[in-house]
């Protein structure tokens, strides 16, 4: 597979954030993916799109080392670039749990942890050392707001987060991954358990963050990367087939299974 | 479908179900036989023993009159073996459970903790009264001290507890492990910031239930060799004078429950007997007492945390 | 957790090293360390209790068996170490054993299976959530408890049946042991019937099947490794119970696979040494750790047939 | 910490713990005394190892122990306490048994006996032809030991086919039971549970047949059958005054308190003379290591100690 | 909300299988399906659609009575007509088995039994008491060449169901609802699970199938929907929005909410 297009095109005024380079993964003898490259452009909506099980989220995953967690996978070969540091963030020497302090993660099911709602925003903080109360409540409070969810939730901080209907729990696991000032948020199907009123709100939340953070999302809703993203991946059986800027991906695809998959022939 | 086809189906059901009824009241009747068997074995110790719980059965020490006979020392030296057996297989258990659920590597090591586990769930108590003769009596020298008993009742439940911590853990989601790491927590804040909290429920019931098997055991103490005649009762834990008193109440004698029931079963008067089944009574009495808690705090407990 | 083995190599390096803000903090890898350090030993001292159990047993038994040949321990057929014409024949014990844990398994097994069925498929929620903590309760009476039942309660009533009865026997106390063991077949049984996905459940429902069809044919077959594990731990029990058989069984060595005689165990035999009059260093004492090696081989043996059982099948859903 | 530590022979336990429950009420409890249960071979094993101050025996001390002590280093003084009777007991329904002869009891309990001696009109054809139903202690007892020596004239030597237990009740319900058994056992246990047993005569050596009874041990009629129990004191331990206080009060109040369990104690003579030996602190045993029956226990406290 | 359309109207020459009528249904305290009308046609393929929780998995559970097996579960109004017979499918009267005897139901995974994969296939027979072996052998062997499996399977029959591929099992799974000659099949998202290849087969079959039996489908993807189904019901929030003729529910929905739904605003 040649490599994807992509790289030169793009919103004007985009930088790169970071940049990924021809990634190979395994789950144990599973090659999961096969030489991806794509850029990940600063301040920027990027969304991955394609068929179930294609390997959208194991891409995601890699970029906050979530794969380390499980024996048996193995990144083999290729990388993440982040810049400006110009790392490569699966090298063995770069510590996984720094690269997951800069690079948040929302998850498809919300999973607010069974703490009250202050305590699950404060957690991000609390793992960075900071114990200092006033700081704290300030910094929760940013995040929550960030989040759009400070109106509901201030005067009931100390229920638990599982007390909350699904879109405010999604809203509260933003929050968490807001309140360290990532440098990216990785979204996973951030959608996929809500209801539509509560998925307009994420995605219109999404919209706003950006002014902060680079985001890259998955999404099995190609209206949804459509409506949120600036560019847009397609990936098809572990492989990056078309990489470009949204809307040019949605009118006019330069491939064909990306316009099969795109106008609903399969899939 | 035809009419004719239909009444053919209704005739397989109406036989199929004869079945399912049949087969509902030999459940019925098989859960019977234990309910009836536990409920005859009580109800016959309580007839008998009963009339003996007073105030003074609890606070009177053994004697050969069975009428003043009482448990008191017995049922101290139980609490304070339980202590004892607390004091050490939860934090072993529960921090080789939290091992083998969130840090143990896939290899030969770790499957060879994992068999070793399941056989020691499988060793018949009496064989850890061996050991703990030879080990714990004998090699170590601490003697019929509630510190040998206590320790031998804590190998006995570590399985137990192991068990029942990694099945708490692997009840919590993977997206709660997920979220915690996401966040840029290291293995162990996960482990004390989530795992612990969310899984003490279950680890409590594990704890409770294999205290209630501890407490009954009797084999085991008697291969260390039973104390039996006690008329005094050990230091308060901890009370002593610090720091070598402190501990002063591990190595004091004791008798527990099983054994002062044991020992009036095998006295020729027959007013022991009845001693027995009283002590038989409040034994049974206390296992029933721990596993209704384990129950209520399983169900307490869950009921706070919700995914 | 171990991380990715291989490192992710680029054809050509990028970037000039690992920038500071992503460099691994030593102070934290070192904390880390040790907490895991810590956490294994604990682990490993599981392992540790082991050979403890298997060096006191062996070590008595070594002794034990420079005295009495390996071929007399197997094959005599009688059991009377302590006598002046001493016998060291293990059957003899095996057989009151094997008798005892026989008749237990006769009744556990069978109910335990019943009753894990019912609960799982056919009894409705509340009863489930009634009667399993029951029946845990059942399981933790303590055993000598049961023992006394078996001699004062059970025989008489069997005596009544079958006036030949022994005042001790093997029957009773296999009997009530049966019934002591049942929680542990049906609750592990239930538990691996429940493990099955409702999804198969649903399978079968929406072809028209009834529940005892679905139980019988599907949802059995599919936790068959979880049932056969059940049943190697209700053996296991079955072999290691002592206190019930010493109190009921009559302590008397026996070859026989008779149930209606009286019959010693390795495990009574064990207490009832233990409670007796032998002096230590006799070889009499040390007959108590080479039948205490029998019986952790026996449960060994058990407890490896299982994890193989529970590894080879692991649910094939 | 004042403590008397004692342990040993089940068979004992009964006096040493009445002793041991009137000593602690005497004293207000200023001193503690355990008494434990790991019979006599156990408790002389703690004994020799010092880890215990007295050791309750109902047989004198075997060779192998008493190498055991003089390696450690422990002496003690051998103090004979009382009698017991052990009691052949049948089935009430039993009529054809009127009294029984040493002969008699070998023929059933010979070595050669098992396996073949199996119906009562072997041993003697004016019994009826009915099976013989053996019941007796376990092996590793005392008790068992004097028996087979009394009667197959030799310590352990007995068949092995009958139903042996260390708890004397379930001797008792086994024989209460059938019809067709025969038993023996501490005269205690006959004594509570004379409704369910029926007590044999036995023929002594001058031809005389005896019914069991503390009159009969103490007239020194009830031969072979009488046997004398002891507890060891160790001579260390005789040196705190807590325990020559608790052996002097022993010693004293020992006859009374034996009766009162149904033991047979010994004449007020044999105790003044066990005071004399355990105030001169004559240690060793009077036995030299070998079992032995029918010595007087006056005869024994003259004897010249061994160690 | 009134008697929704698309009783009148239909496809030509279609006659009721069976009819929903003022369907209310309840999952314990949640009012899961509010009076649900819909006809069924005879030999036609309908489709549910609409957003996730809609309740489109809870109304095609009605027909097969699969609710029967929760506890707190009611049908609280209204029912389901089956034609001819004119028996109301949800009446308590009516057993619950012999529902499920006519009706059968493929799910959303693949969910063969533990058994080969001739077993898994016969038991629909098994269970209608069918012990005769050449009689279960040609069944058998008719409803895997209607499910298009003979030829992959013929000489495997006695191997696990479970060591076949994906869309192998699921089409196990639909030759054993054939087998017994349902009247109804139901199918939810039976493709959900599957790759793009497979589902084309599946696809292919459902069209295949309705010569034979009448079919129900839920599916998530509207793509789907269009390319096999006859008649389309759209739901939203347990309520029937609208039903149709599927080229006209597609090219011109009558109302906004449905409009907007297929064209992706939403969902
Ligand atoms: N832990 C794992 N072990 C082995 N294979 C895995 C594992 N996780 C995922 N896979 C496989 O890797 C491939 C890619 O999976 P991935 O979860 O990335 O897909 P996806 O594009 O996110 O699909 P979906 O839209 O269903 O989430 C799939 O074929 C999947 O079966
Ligand atoms: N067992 C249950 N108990 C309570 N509520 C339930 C249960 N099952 C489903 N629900 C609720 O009923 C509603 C309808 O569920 P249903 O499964 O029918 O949705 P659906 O349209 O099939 O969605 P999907 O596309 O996600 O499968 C949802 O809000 C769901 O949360
Ligand atoms: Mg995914
Ligand atoms: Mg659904
Ligand atoms: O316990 P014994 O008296 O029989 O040794």
């Amino acid at each position: 597979m040649q490599i994807p297009t992509g790289f030169e095109a793009g919103v004007e005024g985009a930088t790169l954030k970071a940049d990924v380079r021809d990634l190979d993964f395994h789950y144990g003898a599973f090659h999961a993916l096969k030489r991806v490259s794509m850029p990940i452009h600063d301040h920027k909506v990027t969304a991955l799109i394609g068929p179930s099980g294609c390997g959208k989220s194991t891409l995601l995953r890699c970029f906050n080392r979530m794969h380390d967690l499980y024996p048996g996978n193995r990144y083999a070969g290729g990388g993440i670039v982040l810049y400006p540091d110009n790392t490569n963030l699966l090298s063995p020497d770069v510590d996984p749990i720094e690269v997951r302090m800069r690079i948040s993660m929302v998850f498809q099911k919300p999973n607010p942890f069974p703490k009250s709602i202050f305590e699950n925003v404060a957690y991000s903080l609390r793992v960075r050392g900071m114990t200092n109360k006033n700081e704290l409540a300030d910094r929760v409070e940013a995040a929550l707001k960030g989040a759009a969810l400070w109106n509901e939730v201030s005067n009931r901080l100390k229920e638990l987060g599982a007390n909350l209907s699904g879109g405010q729990q999604q809203r509260l696991c933003i929050a968490r991954a807001l309140a360290s000032d990532p440098e990216i948020i990785l979204f996973d199907e951030p959608t996929s358990a809500l209801d539509p009123i509560a998925t307009a709100s994420i995605e219109e939340l999404i919209i706003e963050l950006k002014e902060k953070v680079t985001i890259l999302i998955v999404t099995h809703n190609m209206q949804q990367a459509a409506r949120i993203s600036d560019y847009t991946a397609y990936m098809y059986l572990g492989e990056m087939v078309e990489f470009g800027v949204t809307d040019q991906i949605f009118i006019k695809p330069q491939k064909k299974a990306t316009e099969d998959y795109i106008t609903g022939r399969f899939g | 479908m035809k009419a004719a086809d239909l009444a053919a189906i209704r005739a397989i059901i109406t036989r199929a179900k004869r079945w399912d009824l049949f087969f509902s009241l030999l459940g019925i009747l098989s859960l019977m036989v234990g309910v009836l068997t536990f409920t005859v074995l009580f109800v016959d110790m309580a007839i008998q023993g009963v009339p003996r719980l007073d105030l003074d059965f609890f606070t009177s020490f053994p004697s050969r009159k069975a009428a003043n006979a009482g448990i008191l020392s017995a049922w101290v030296g139980t609490v304070l073996v339980m202590l004892l057996t607390a004091l050490a297989a939860v934090p072993l258990g529960v921090a080789a459970g939290v091992y083998l659920e969130e840090y143990a590597p896939k290899n030969w090591m770790t499957d060879i903790i994992e068999i070793n586990i399941s056989n020691l769930a499988g060793i018949p108590s009496i064989v850890y009264g061996l050991l703990a003769l030879g080990l714990f009596v004998y090699y170590f020298g601490f003697g019929q001290s509630i510190l040998s008993a206590g320790l031998t009742l804590a190998l006995l439940i570590l399985p137990v507890i192991i068990v029942a911590t990694r099945e708490a853990i692997r009840a919590i989601p993977q997206s709660i492990h997920e979220g915690s790491y996401a966040c840029g927590a290291t293995t162990w804040q996960t482990v004390s910031d989530h795992i612990l909290p969310y899984s003490s429920a279950g680890i409590l019931t594990g704890v409770i239930i294999g205290m209630a098997r501890a407490i009954g055991e009797t084999a085991p103490i008697i291969t260390i060799g039973a104390l039996t005649f006690i008329a005094f009762l050990p230091p308060a834990p901890f009370s002593g004078e610090p720091p070598a008193g402190l501990f002063d109440w591990i190595f004091a004698p004791f008798t527990v429950m099983p054994i002062q029931m044991f020992n009036w079963t095998s006295r020729p008067e027959a007013a022991f007997t009845i001693n027995a089944a009283a002590a038989g009574f409040v034994l049974v009495f206390m296992t029933l007492a721990m596993n209704g808690l384990a129950i209520y705090v399983r169900y307490r407990l869950r009921k706070n945390i919700k995914w | 957790m171990s991380a990715s083995a291989s490192a992710p190599s680029f054809s050509s390096p990028i970037g000039s090293g690992v920038s500071d803000r992503l460099s691994k903090k030593a102070s934290r890898h070192v904390k880390e360390r040790i907490i895991e350090a810590l956490l294994f030993s604990a682990a490993a001292f599981s392992v540790f209790v082991t050979l403890a159990i298997v060096y006191v047993l062996v070590k008595e038994s070594w002794v034990f068996f420079e005295t009495v040949p390996l071929s007399d321990f197997l094959f005599d057929t009688q059991w009377t170490p302590l006598f002046d014409d001493a016998h060291y024949g293990i059957m003899v014990l095996l057989s009151g054993t094997l008798t005892s844990s026989a008749v237990a398994l006769m009744v556990a097994i069978p109910l335990g299976t019943i009753i894990a069925l019912y609960l799982s498929e056919f009894a409705g929620f509340k009863v489930r959530e009634i009667a399993k903590p029951f029946l845990e309760l059942l399981g933790g009476v303590p055993t000598i408890v049961y023992g006394y039942f078996a001699l004062t309660f059970l025989t008489p009533i069997l005596q009544k049946i079958y006036p030949d009865l022994p005042g001790f026997n093997l029957l009773s106390a296999g009997l009530v042991m049966g019934i002591m063991i049942i929680p542990y077949v049906a609750s592990l049984s239930e538990d691996a019937m429940r493990a099955v996905p409702m999804a198969l459940r649903e399978g079968s429902y929406a072809m028209g099947a009834t529940r005892l069809q679905t139980a019988l044919w599907v949802v059995t077959p599919a936790a068959t490794s979880g049932i056969a594990s059940a049943y190697i731990l209700g053996i296991s029990r079955a072999v290691g119970e002592t206190m019930i058989l010493a109190v009921a069984a009559g302590m008397q060595p026996n070859l026989t696979f008779n149930p209606t005689e009286p019959g010693a165990t390795i495990t009574s035999y064990i207490v009832q040494v233990a409670l007796g009059d032998l002096p230590h260093g006799s070889i009499g004492y040390q007959t108590i750790f080479a039948a205490g090696l029998t019986l952790l081989l026996m449960t060994l043996a058990f407890n490896l047939l299982g994890y193989w059982l529970r590894k080879r099948f692991r649910e094939v859903y | 910490q004042v403590l008397v530590k004692i342990d040993g022979s089940s068979t004992v336990y009964p006096i040493t713990e009445a002793v041991a429950e009137e000593f602690q009420k005497m004293k207000k409890n200023a001193v503690k005394v355990t008494v434990g249960i790991s019979g006599t071979g156990g408790g002389f094993k703690k004994f020799c190892r010092g880890e215990t101050d007295i050791s309750d025996a109902s047989r004198p001390i075997l060779k192998k122990e008493m190498e055991d002590c003089a390696k450690a280093g422990i002496k003690y003084v051998e103090l004979p306490i009382a009698f017991d009777a052990l009691t052949v007991v049948v089935n009430p329904k039993n009529t054809f048994i009127n009294q029984l002869t040493v002969a008699e009891l070998k023929k059933m309990w010979e070595p050669s006996a098992q396996g073949k001696i199996t119906k009562w009109n072997q041993v003697n054809p004016a019994w009826p032809d009915a099976p013989l139903k053996l019941f007796g202690p376990g092996a590793d007892s005392g008790t068992f030991d004097y028996f087979t020596e009394a009667v197959n004239g030799k310590s352990k030597s007995s068949r092995g086919d009958f139903t042996a237990s260390e708890d004397d009740n379930v001797l008792v319900q086994g024989v209460s039971r059938d019809n067709n058994a025969l038993g023996f056992f501490g005269f205690a246990y006959y004594d509570e549970n004379k409704g369910k047993l029926k007590a044999v005569p036995i023929v002594n050596p001058k031809g005389k047949a005896v019914m069991p009874s503390i009159d009969a041990v103490m007239a020194g009629e009830y031969e072979p059958l009488a046997r004398p129990i002891f507890i060891y004191v160790s001579a260390k331990s005789m040196d705190r005054p807590e325990v020559k206080e608790f052996v002097e009060f022993y010693l004293k109040h020992g006859g009374k308190l034996a009766k009162e369990v149904k033991y047979v104690p010994l004449g007020d003579a044999d105790y003044k003379h066990a005071m004399d030996n355990f105030s001169k602190k004559k240690t060793g045993t009077g036995f030299g290591g070998e079992a032995e029956v029918g010595v007087k226990v006056s005869d024994l406290l003259k004897r010249n100690p061994k160690e």
